[in-house]
Parts: structure tokens; C-alpha cells; sequence
């Protein structure tokens, strides 16, 4: 069921991250209220003086050229003080600003969670409506890259279980800035998940601004005879799993899942009733997953439909190890899907 | 004291709407909808009332847990802040708040808080916000003395005088954060004296005199619309009952130090120093004193009178947009 | 399989509040590296020349009397900072002692959450097992009380996906001590759930120490046609469920499930085997929460025992509300079982 | 200066060591192990060394990314450091921590540390044990010019203040947190400023110079030893590198700045304040600094040999006690 506004047929290709940083540009074009805070965003920040602007451009280059364009008004380096500028983003945010506040690695949250859990996520509700906050996290994710246990997190799992938050995970360029522009014009907070490993994946994007829904996965192969659902990067992980079962003579479909909240049962219900199976790939661990989140739901609402039992391919339960032998084996990939599937078919 | 006729009026009419708010709203809330977390701010009226005196509508506070007051002092109406005490839909938040949420968007106020501290940076972001748009509002981020020693409080501090934000940081240090002094918690003798840290004034006053808060407030406010950036003003005040209704404070305070702080009473002080300046008749203070009375009277009628919420704004304003099945699904809910 | 360890039959009946403190005391007695730390835990902090001495007893008096035996060495009132002293529990516990901290309310973990993620959960692990950390978190969950949203969470769930952490959710005065003892004997992180509801709650309990073990479930109640499984207070929705059911001739296997970290599947799962019929019920919010886990992992590992869809009974995916009436349809009862129950059975 | 010669060697040794691991064992980290994730101390030789020289192995210390030069001047062997980086098993942490957890409990190390500013408390946490245990010893907690805005370390400081612990809080305020210059990030002028907001004595010390930070380190630790509470002390130093091996540090400071601080380089410091008093000559100096290069190549080499990990420990020491088929359940592995 692959959808028109899920994929594009241009010619133009950028990078993950440069759709990323096209996105913001284009967002902040058109609305004023739009700005951004973070560590290194820009970088060199009150360097001026010394000819010294956007030295850094964020740490990946996601936020490169902001500043010239818009100034250090709307491109706000920070101190190294998440709770504070996280917190003010929201404060912005339900004030009348739409305030994107980057957070270096999802592994940092526990620094400014309070402010994301006690006030983005609930200001709205327990203020009885009286407020919007339209209020965008960007983040990063994604374990493979050497950095051991504290910055290699995925850790969407728990934003998807905390009412009033949306999130969505972008697994290529065109997705990359689609919800970008989505989660910036949307009212609510939403936390957008950026994939390290990503980043200098090229992909057709349209130049001018486009949205793509918030809360909708995509099919980006369709098939019958099971259903793989892919978070972020593991989406690549699902296709390259279901072109080797292809040759075993199993035809696999691979969801795109892109918002973890709210998460698109539905689109993933209707292909498991034609498939009868399901194996979700998350990069996260196990308990209290996406993933087991996503086979519960099934197992709930589509019981009937299913040939054999929902399943999972995750990280372990461990942390994520820094010996790159260790991490090779921490991280899903299309070897264990493809035994996992096995085992489902036979 | 050279403050006009209409100024005190309002300043005394501002304390004694919060004071009758406490002693008759808190009892009778309790009455209604137990709960463990109504915080009375009896006893503190001067502070947020010296303050917000500098204030418009338009200007924002942050609050904390035991925000009444504040509220009040920004111009929220009681009537529909003990609606929302009693958990009617006619409350601020439509009942769905309580006293530890009560909000009132039109009036800058950005919400009393549950979390310590937690709504110092709402504030810091308000005022970012009116410093990017030019609005020229200020902010106030409403803290106590527990709440001093809070992280994201530092942070905060460090960012807005970084960014040179039009916020007041304003410690209520009330002597106690639940049963613990801040003699124990806090180590240095005033929060004010942290503001150096920060380069920013850093003003210590008596809490329980609302001119001296006037003042400091004043000036405070003044350097933010200015843009010469945050203070922190730390009034020492007192709180006369416990930490909620439940606690007894004499199990961490003696007799004695209450009746010096009751003997304080900033009401009681306002008149002790107005009243024979001339200005202000006991009499109009007494009438003040009993249009409060009035008006809780009002306002219990009207959150009695008020419906409770459909069971079904349950699942309202989670979010502006969001598939309304999805607050339900997987939790078989009955409604 | 009710197992004899996991109920009692001496006569003496105590409050789970009070099981909880005989465990702290007990344990305190017999190691004197033993300390607890939080906010309020005596209370009156420093006020010993007034004749002031443990003013509070703790927020809902599980530690009083404590500061009276022990001394304020080791009943440490803290200042208003649980990021430091939930981190520097976690130090204390990493060079030697057996260090219990106290966080008021489950709701505020945003605050000090950097602590449990990055260095209590992962310590023992990046450090290659050179560090034990036997550090207990106590705090308190549960909605019903008029509290509103920041003082009403459950939340567990996000404990249990977290690696290197340990959950337990007493339920009763006799599991509350014995799981405390277990926890402070226990040399790794624990976080200890104690439900508002319960601490006036009467039950038999021994008086010489013991230890429930952590990660093991217990049946409360045998039963044929369906295995409910209870978390915390809801093992007693469960159960007063259960006699309703019984009334209309349904036989309700009855799991209090205790651990969230380790969770006890197998003990779940030898039960589904039998009842075919699992029904999960959770305070918390339903997306990514040990229901969505524990029926993930059933469908996954029972597949073809179910003859029902693997069910959940769990909070809104919304904040909790104030308003009485809103609160009393927010948290599961009886009969929100009773009719889910019946879905499956019919 | 009237320290020994023995001392003075053991100084000297203490930072060439640091600083050939840093020029030797970063590079070859990144052509066996691509990490974004290591961190160069050279140029800040001076602070852990000045500090260290004051501690025993039952002394603790807690780190932060930026690292390796705690770790060795606490006496942690570099092989073993070395191989942790090379993501080996001989490593200090068996290779599952790689440069940012490096730990080392023999020596109360406890582990440098990924997020800025958290091992903080833990620092703290090791000070209580020793009040508590009557142990004698005192911990310090390193953080940067960066962590000196982060909430945690505010609380921990007056956290310490009020429990008079034996820590000492020391800033290695190196002019930069990643590109973000200390004169934007912090809105004081020194860190050490904010330590009479806790009650402490707040020194700022030239942290290129061993022996002033050798000397303001040792009245702190006598202070906490003493049981007299904590100290913050602020060492300005400079990082010669960038903020990991990926960044161009003229990105965001100049050549003259950089050629300043090169100029003042510790070990070159230390070499024009020692040689000339006759008690080391440059020869026995410049012997260290080859017996360092050894030591590096002699790590090197012990790393390269040493076994990778077994993939199975992926599960090991995670916990203490917890059933291993929980590892892999439900995750699918193929290990
Ligand atoms: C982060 C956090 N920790 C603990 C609590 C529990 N609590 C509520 S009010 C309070 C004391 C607050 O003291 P203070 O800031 O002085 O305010 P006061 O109550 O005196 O007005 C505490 C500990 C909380 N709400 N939030
Ligand atoms: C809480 C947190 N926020 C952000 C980061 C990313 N980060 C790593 S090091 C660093 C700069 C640290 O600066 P400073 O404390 O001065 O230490 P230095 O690198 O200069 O030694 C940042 C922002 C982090 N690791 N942790
Ligand atoms: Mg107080
Ligand atoms: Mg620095």
C-alpha cells in the first residue's frame, strides 16, 4: 500500500542530513516564530568579534548555515544545560513560539526528562486545553559506531509510552524532512529521532516543502507471505533480510514504521492479515519495546489472522558494549532476521 | 512609602482575596475532593503580591505547588480557581488540573506546578519569548526555598543571564521546604547570595512587608524591561500551617516561632503601617477584608453549582490532533 | 503453584507500611552498611537542639522511627536534589555501602533520571563487572487519589526496559518485606515500587527477616479458564474480578506478578499454558508498558496454547486527571476486567 | 617551590606519561577502533597530575570524557588502558567501555565518564563512604568548564556542603566546551566564583602550572581530610587538540590563542621552573619522557595481542544475578 505522499519520484538527491537541515531552513523561512536551541547548533557561539560564526554547524551539520541566515536570535547555542534550554523551548513553545530544541544524544535525556514528561507532555491536558506546544526534540539514536553505553541509546520506547508526546523516526532523506516540516508546523511536542547512521545516506528529496503525516507508516516492499516492520535505520536491516528471503523463496513485506507515537497499528494490522506473520526489528532492547509493544497489539486485534507467533528481532538486554566485536553482535541485523523469518515459515 | 491611594487598595485587596481564598477555599476543597496536594500559601500573601503589582496581563509567572497566591495576585478569578480546586469544568483547567495545575493562559500564568522548580524554565521561555518578539513583558519564576536547590534551577540562572532574559527569579523562602529548615538544606545563608554565581543583583527582603517586596520587585522588573537582564529577589516569609493540610507544623517548629512570624502577619503589617499614615481607613481595610469574605462565599457557590466534567474529556486535549482511538486502544477502557 | 515461600501463615497482622520499615530496620540492624537517604525520610533535619527528631517519619511514615536507632549517619535527610542525592547514593553503594534512596513520587524520576540510566544500570557493565552496585530506589506509585498528573504515575514500564535494573511491586504487607530484603541484599540497582493504595493495607507477616525472591511471580488464586496477571494493587482488581467471574461460572487463574525486572514469564506462561487465556492488568499507560510486554512475550512463547487474543487492561494514553470522576474511570477496576474477561471467554 | 626531589620526578613522570598516551595511544585507537567517542587531555597534564600527587590508591576520583589523564595520574596502568581502548579484553574494563568508562576500582577510579558532569555525584558518593566508614579518604570529582553549567553538579555542591564531605570539586576549565567558548557558557567570570553561593572556599589557579595546582590541591584535600568539607578549585588549562580527534579546532579559537597556550605547555613549564633550580636535570627529564615512549610502545603492543573479547560476554556483567536466557529473550540473537 504504498501511498503517494510516502515516497517521491524527483530527481534531486541530498543527504539525510542535508534534508534535515533543509527542512529547518525552509520551516524557519516561512515562520518566523520558528527557532532552534541547542549545544553547538552553530557553534563558536560569542566569537563574532573574531570573525568566528557557526563553527561547528551542530554536531553532525545538521544545523550548518542556520545562523548566517538567521541570525543568533533564532539560532541559540546554549550552554551545556539541557533541563534549562529543553525547558525553555517548551516554555517558548506553549508562549507562542515554535521552539525546536536539539538534545545531542537520546542517552542525555535523564538530564531534562522532567521537563518533557512533566510539563511538554502534559501542560495541555492539565491546563484543561488552555495551551498548545508546538515543541520539537530533535535527537539522535543508533548504537554500531564505537561509542559504548551512553551514546548509543535508541530508547524511543519510552517516549512512545508517555501520553502527549508524538514521535517519529525518519529512515531516509525524504522522510527526513517531510516529517521534519511535519513535527515543526505540528501543535503538539514531538520528538524526532535522528539515525546516526543515516546521515550521509543520499536520497531523492523534493526541494520545495512538503509534509508527511505524522503518525502513518509507509510499505516500502510489498509482499505476502510475512510482514517485517523496520524502525529507522532497521527498516534497511528488514529490506535487505527480505531480498536474501526472496531467494529462499519467501516473499516479504517491510513496513516502514516512521512515528513511534502515535504508531500506525492499522497499516501494520492490514498487512498482517494478509501475510499471517509478523517479525518487528528494533534496534532498542526488548522489555517494554516498540517492538513487543507492536506484537502485542497485533497478537491483540488481528489473533485470528496469524500463522504463527509475533515476533521480535531486538537488541539484547545489555547495554550497548564498546569492542567492536561485542557491538557487532548487539545490533540487529538482516542475518537475524532472515533465521528469525525462518523459523516462522518452516 | 509614597505610594498612591489606589495602589495600597489594590495591594491590600490582592492579600486579602489570596488570605480568604486559603482559609475558607482549602477546607472546604478538602471537604469535596480529598487530596493530599492543596498547599496553602497563608501567611506569604506579600510576596506574590508585591510583585505581580508590577506586572500586566500580559506578562507571564511560573508557580509552584503552592501557587494560590500567585494566581491570584496575577489576576486569576477564585471563582473559577476553586471550581477548578473542587474538580468542576468550569474550573480554569476544566477540573482536570487541581490546585497544582491552575493555569490561566490569558493572564500569563504559566501554571502552578507539582514538580520543585520544574516551572522556572516555562518562565525563562516565556521570557524569551517576549525578548525575541519584542513584546517588552517580563517573566517570574516563583520558586521556594527547597526549590532553590534544584538543578534545573542553576541551569536556569546560567542560561538567562547568558542570554540577558527579562525573568526575576523569586525565592520564597518560607524557612522550610515540607519539615526540613533551610538552615539544614540550604548552605549559605541566603539564596540572594547565590546570585553572584550568575552575574546577576541578587536582593534579599522581607517578605512579610509587601512594600519591601514592592520595591525590590520593582527594580527588578525594571532592569528586565530594560533588557539589562534576570534578578534574583529572595523574600523570607512563612507559611502559617503545614506543609499541607495534613501535616501538624508543630512537629518541626516551635510554638514560639510561629506567633513571632503570626505576629508578622503582612496583613496585619499593612494596616500597622498604613493605616496611620492616613491614607487608608481601617474601616475600607475591613470592608476589604469582608468583600473577600463575599466572594469565596461566591465562588464555593459557583464550583458547587458548576458540572462536574463529561467522563468522556477523559481523553480530551492530549494533544490538539491525534487519532482519537488511540487514548483507548489496548487499555479496554469502559468509556 | 502457589509456593510456600511466597505467603505465610504466622498470625501477626501489620501494615504494609510497616512491613515495609521492620524490613529497613532489620536490615539495618544486621549490616551497618546500610543507609537511606531522601527528602523528609526523619524530617526536621538539624533541629535536634529543640528536642526535634524525625519530625516526618517519612512521607507516608515507612521510615519512622529509623533516625531514633540508627542515627542520622545513617537516616540521611537530603536537601530538595535528587539528582545529587540519588547519584551519590549510587556512588556510596558502588564503594561499599548498601545504599537505599528514597525519590517521594515515581512522577519526579525525570529529575534524577541521568543517575539510574547512565550510571546505576550501566556501571557494572562498561566497567567489566569490576564495580557491584547494591543500591535500592524507593518510590511510590499510583493514581486515585486527586493528585493530578505530576504526582500519580506508575511508570514501572520504563524501569523494566531498562538493562542493568531491577523492579519489584509489592503488593501486600507480606511481599513488601520480603521483597525489601530481598532488594537490599541484592547486589545489584533496585528500584522498589510502592503503591500509594496499599500502605494502610493489613496482612500476616513474620517477624524474623526473610526474602522473597526477585523475578518470581506468585499465584494468588488457581483457576482454569483464564490466567490474569496483576501488577502491584492491581493483583486485587484481579482478584475481586476473579469472584465476579467466578459468580458467572468463569474460573480465573489470578499471578501477582512482583517483579518487573526480572519478569517472571515463565511462571505466566505455564499458567497461559493451562488457561489458554491471558488478560494483563496494568496501571500505567498502555503503549510500550509491561501489559503490551508480558502479552508480546505470551503470544510470541504460547502461540499456539492461546485460544483468545492475548488482552490488556491498563490505564488511558492520557495524563492522569484531577477531577474525581475523570480519575475514577482512569485507573482499571474490577469491572473493566469482568467485561474483558467475558470478551474472550464467550 | 620546596618540594622533593622525588617528588618533582614523580610529578614530571606523571605528565609526560599522560601526554605521550595521548599523542601515541589516540591515534592508533582510531586506526583500530573508529570512535568518535576519545577525548585528548594533552595540554591539561598539570591539573590531575598537581591533584593526584595528593591521593592514595584508597583516595577516589571520578572523571569525566576527556579522561585518560585522570586515570593515569590515579595510577591506572596504561597497558591496560591502552587495550581498553583497542576494545580488548585485557582492557581495564575488558574492552565494554572503551575510552569514556574507563574504571579502575583498585584504584578508586571511578570511571571516566560519557555524559558531562554525572560522575559528579558519584564522586561525592564515594566521599560519604569514607565519612561514614571513618575511612580517611577523600574523592574528587573532575568536571569541565561545560559541566560547571550542568544542574547536577549545583546540587551536588551544596548537597556536600550540607553533609561536610571530603570532596573536592575541580573544574578543568580548559577555555572551551566543544566549540562553545567559557566566555559565553558561563555568565560568571570564573567557575570558582560560585562557590561561596555554597559555602566553600572557590580558588582559581593556573592549571598549566603543576605545581600551583600542586600546591591550592593540597590545602584542599588537608581541608577535606580534615573533615572541614568540600573546596571548589578551578584549574585554567587549555586543550591543545580539538574536542575529539574529528573537529579543527581553528574552527572556533585562533592561532595565537593556541600558540599562547602551546607556549605555556606544563611540561614545558615545569622544565624552565625545575631545571634551572639544579634539583632535576633536563637529561633525567628528557629520560622519562623516552621511558614514556616506551611505555607506549610496550602498551601498543601489549593491546595488539591481546585477545578480542569472547562474543558471549555481550551478557556478562550486566548484572550480578539474573537469569541469562533473559538477555536474549525475545531479542532473537544468533549468539
Ligand atoms: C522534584 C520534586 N521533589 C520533591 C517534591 C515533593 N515536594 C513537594 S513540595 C516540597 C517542598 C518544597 O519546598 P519549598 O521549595 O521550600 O516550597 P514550599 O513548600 O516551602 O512553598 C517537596 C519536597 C516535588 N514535588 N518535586
Ligand atoms: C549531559 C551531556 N550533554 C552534552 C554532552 C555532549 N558533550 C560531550 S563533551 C561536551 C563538552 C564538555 O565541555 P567541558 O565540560 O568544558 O569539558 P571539555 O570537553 O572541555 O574537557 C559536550 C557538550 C554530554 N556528553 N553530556
Ligand atoms: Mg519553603
Ligand atoms: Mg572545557
Amino acid at each position: 500500500m504504498t501511498t503517494d505522499i510516502m515516497s517521491t519520484t524527483v530527481d534531486r538527491e541530498i543527504l539525510y542530513r542535508e534534508a534535515i537541515n533543509e527542512a529547518l531552513r525552509q520551516e524557519m523561512e516561512l515562520d518566523e516564530t520558528v527557532i532552534i536551541m541547542g549545544e553547538e547548533i552553530a557553534g563558536g557561539a560569542g566569537l563574532e568579534h573574531l570573525g568566528i560564526v557557526d563553527a561547528w554547524g551542530g554536531p553532525f551539520r545538521t544545523t550548518v548555515g542556520l545562523i548566517q541566515q538567521f541570525g543568533k536570535e533564532r539560532i541559540l547555542d546554549t550552554p551545556l544545560s539541557e533541563a534549562a534550554f529543553v525547558g525553555t523551548a517548551i516554555g517558548a513553545a506553549s508562549t507562542g513560539m515554535r521552539a525546536v530544541a536539539e538534545l545531542m544524544f537520546v542517552d542525555f535525556v535523564g538530564v531534562c526528562m522532567d521537563q518533557l514528561l512533566n510539563n511538554a507532555a502534559k501542560m495541555r491536558y492539565m491546563f484543561g486545553g488552555q495551551v498548545k506546544v508546538p515543541f520539537v526534540l530533535l535527537t539522535r539514536i543508533g548504537a554500531g559506531f564505537g561509542s559504548a553505553a551512553q551514546h548509543s541509546e535508541s530508547f524511543y520506547s519510552i517516549f512512545s509510552h508517555i501520553p502527549g508526546l508524538k514521535g517519529v523516526v525518519p529512515s531516509d532523506p525524504y522522510t527526513a524532512k517531510g516529517l521534519l516540516t511535519a513535527a515543526i508546523r505540528d501543535d503538539d511536542p514531538v520528538v524526532y529521532f535522528e539515525h546516526k547512521g543515516l546521515y550521509l545516506d543520499k536520497g531523492a528529496v523534493p526541494e520545495e516543502p512538503y509534509v508527511i503525516p505524522l503518525g502513518k507508516a509507509r510499505t516500502v516492499r510489498p509482499g505476502k507471505d510475512i510482514t517485517l516492520v523496520g524502525i529507522s535505520r532497521m527498516t534497511w536491516v528488514c529490506t535487505e533480510a527480505a531480498e536474501e528471503l526472496q531467494k529462499q523463496g519467501t516473499n516479504a513485506e517491510v513496513i516502514d514504521l516512521l512515528s513511534v507515537s502515535p504508531i500506525d497499528y492499522d497499516h501494520i494490522i492490514d498487512s498482517v492479515r494478509r501475510t499471517h506473520r509478523l517479525v518487528v526489528v528494533d534496534e532498542d532492547t526488548p522489555v517494554c519495546s516498540l517492538a513487543s509493544d507492536i506484537c502485542a497489539r497485533v497478537a491483540e486485534e488481528a489473533f485470528d489472522y496469524l500463522d504463527a507467533p509475533p515476533s521480535r528481532v531486538t537488541a539484547p538486554h545489555t547495554p550497548v558494549p564498546y569492542s567492536r566485536p561485542l557491538e557487532n553482535n548487539y545490533v540487529p541485523n538482516a542475518a537475524r532476521v532472515v533465521r528469525t523469518v525462518q523459523g516462522l515459515v518452516s | 512609602m509614597d505610594l498612591s491611594r489606589d495602589t495600597l487598595i489594590s495591594l491590600y485587596k490582592t492579600m486579602t482575596t489570596i488570605r480568604h481564598f486559603e482559609e475558607r477555599g482549602i477546607p472546604e476543597t478538602g471537604q469535596r475532593q480529598m487530596s493530599a496536594s492543596v498547599h496553602s500559601s497563608a501567611g506569604q500573601e506579600a510576596v506574590p503580591t508585591g510583585i505581580c503589582a508590577h506586572l500586566t496581563n500580559e506578562d507571564y509567572i511560573g508557580s509552584t505547588h503552592r501557587g494560590h497566591g500567585h494566581c491570584i495576585a496575577k489576576g486569576v478569578d477564585p471563582k473559577n480557581m476553586m471550581a477548578e480546586l473542587f474538580g468542576r469544568s468550569t474550573g480554569n483547567n476544566k477540573g482536570k488540573g487541581g490546585s497544582m495545575h491552575i493555569a490561566d493562559m490569558s493572564k500569563g500564568m504559566l501554571g502552578t506546578n507539582g514538580v520543585v522548580a520544574a516551572s522556572v524554565p516555562l518562565a525563562v521561555g516565556a521570557a524569551l519569548t517576549s525578548k525575541l518578539r519584542n513584546f517588552g513583558r517580563v517573566a517570574v519564576a516563583f520558586f521556594g526555598d527547597g526549590g532553590a536547590n534544584q538543578g534545573v534551577l542553576h541551569e536556569c540562572m546560567n542560561l538567562a543571564s547568558v542570554w540577558k532574559l527579562p525573568v526575576i527569579f523569586c525565592c520564597e523562602n518560607n524557612g522550610y521546604a515540607e519539615s526540613t529548615p533551610v538552615s539544614y538544606g540550604l548552605s549559605v545563608a541566603n539564596v540572594a547570595d547565590r546570585a553572584a554565581g550568575y552575574d546577576m543583583p541578587g536582593i534579599h527582603v522581607d517578605g512579610m512587608d509587601v512594600f519591601a517586596v514592592y520595591e525590590a520587585a520593582g527594580e527588578a522588573v525594571a532592569r528586565a524591561r530594560a533588557g539589562e537582564g534576570p534578578s534574583l529577589l529572595e523574600c523570607r516569609t512563612y507559611r502559617f500551617y503545614g506543609h499541607t493540610v495534613f501535616d501538624d507544623p508543630l512537629s518541626y517548629r516551635t510554638k514560639e516561632e510561629q506567633d513571632h512570624w503570626r505576629s508578622r502577619d503582612p496583613l496585619k503589617l499593612f494596616r500597622e503601617m498604613v493605616v496611620p499614615e492616613g491614607l487608608v481607613t481601617e474601616e475600607e481595610l475591613n470592608q476589604m477584608d469582608d468583600e473577600a469574605e463575599a466572594l469565596m462565599e461566591e465562588a464555593i457557590k459557583f464550583a458547587d453549582e458548576s458540572p462536574m466534567p463529561d467522563p468522556l474529556e477523559l481523553y480530551d486535549d492530549v494533544y490538539v490532533d491525534y487519532p482519537v482511538d488511540m487514548m483507548r486502544r489496548g487499555a479496554n477502557m469502559d468509556i
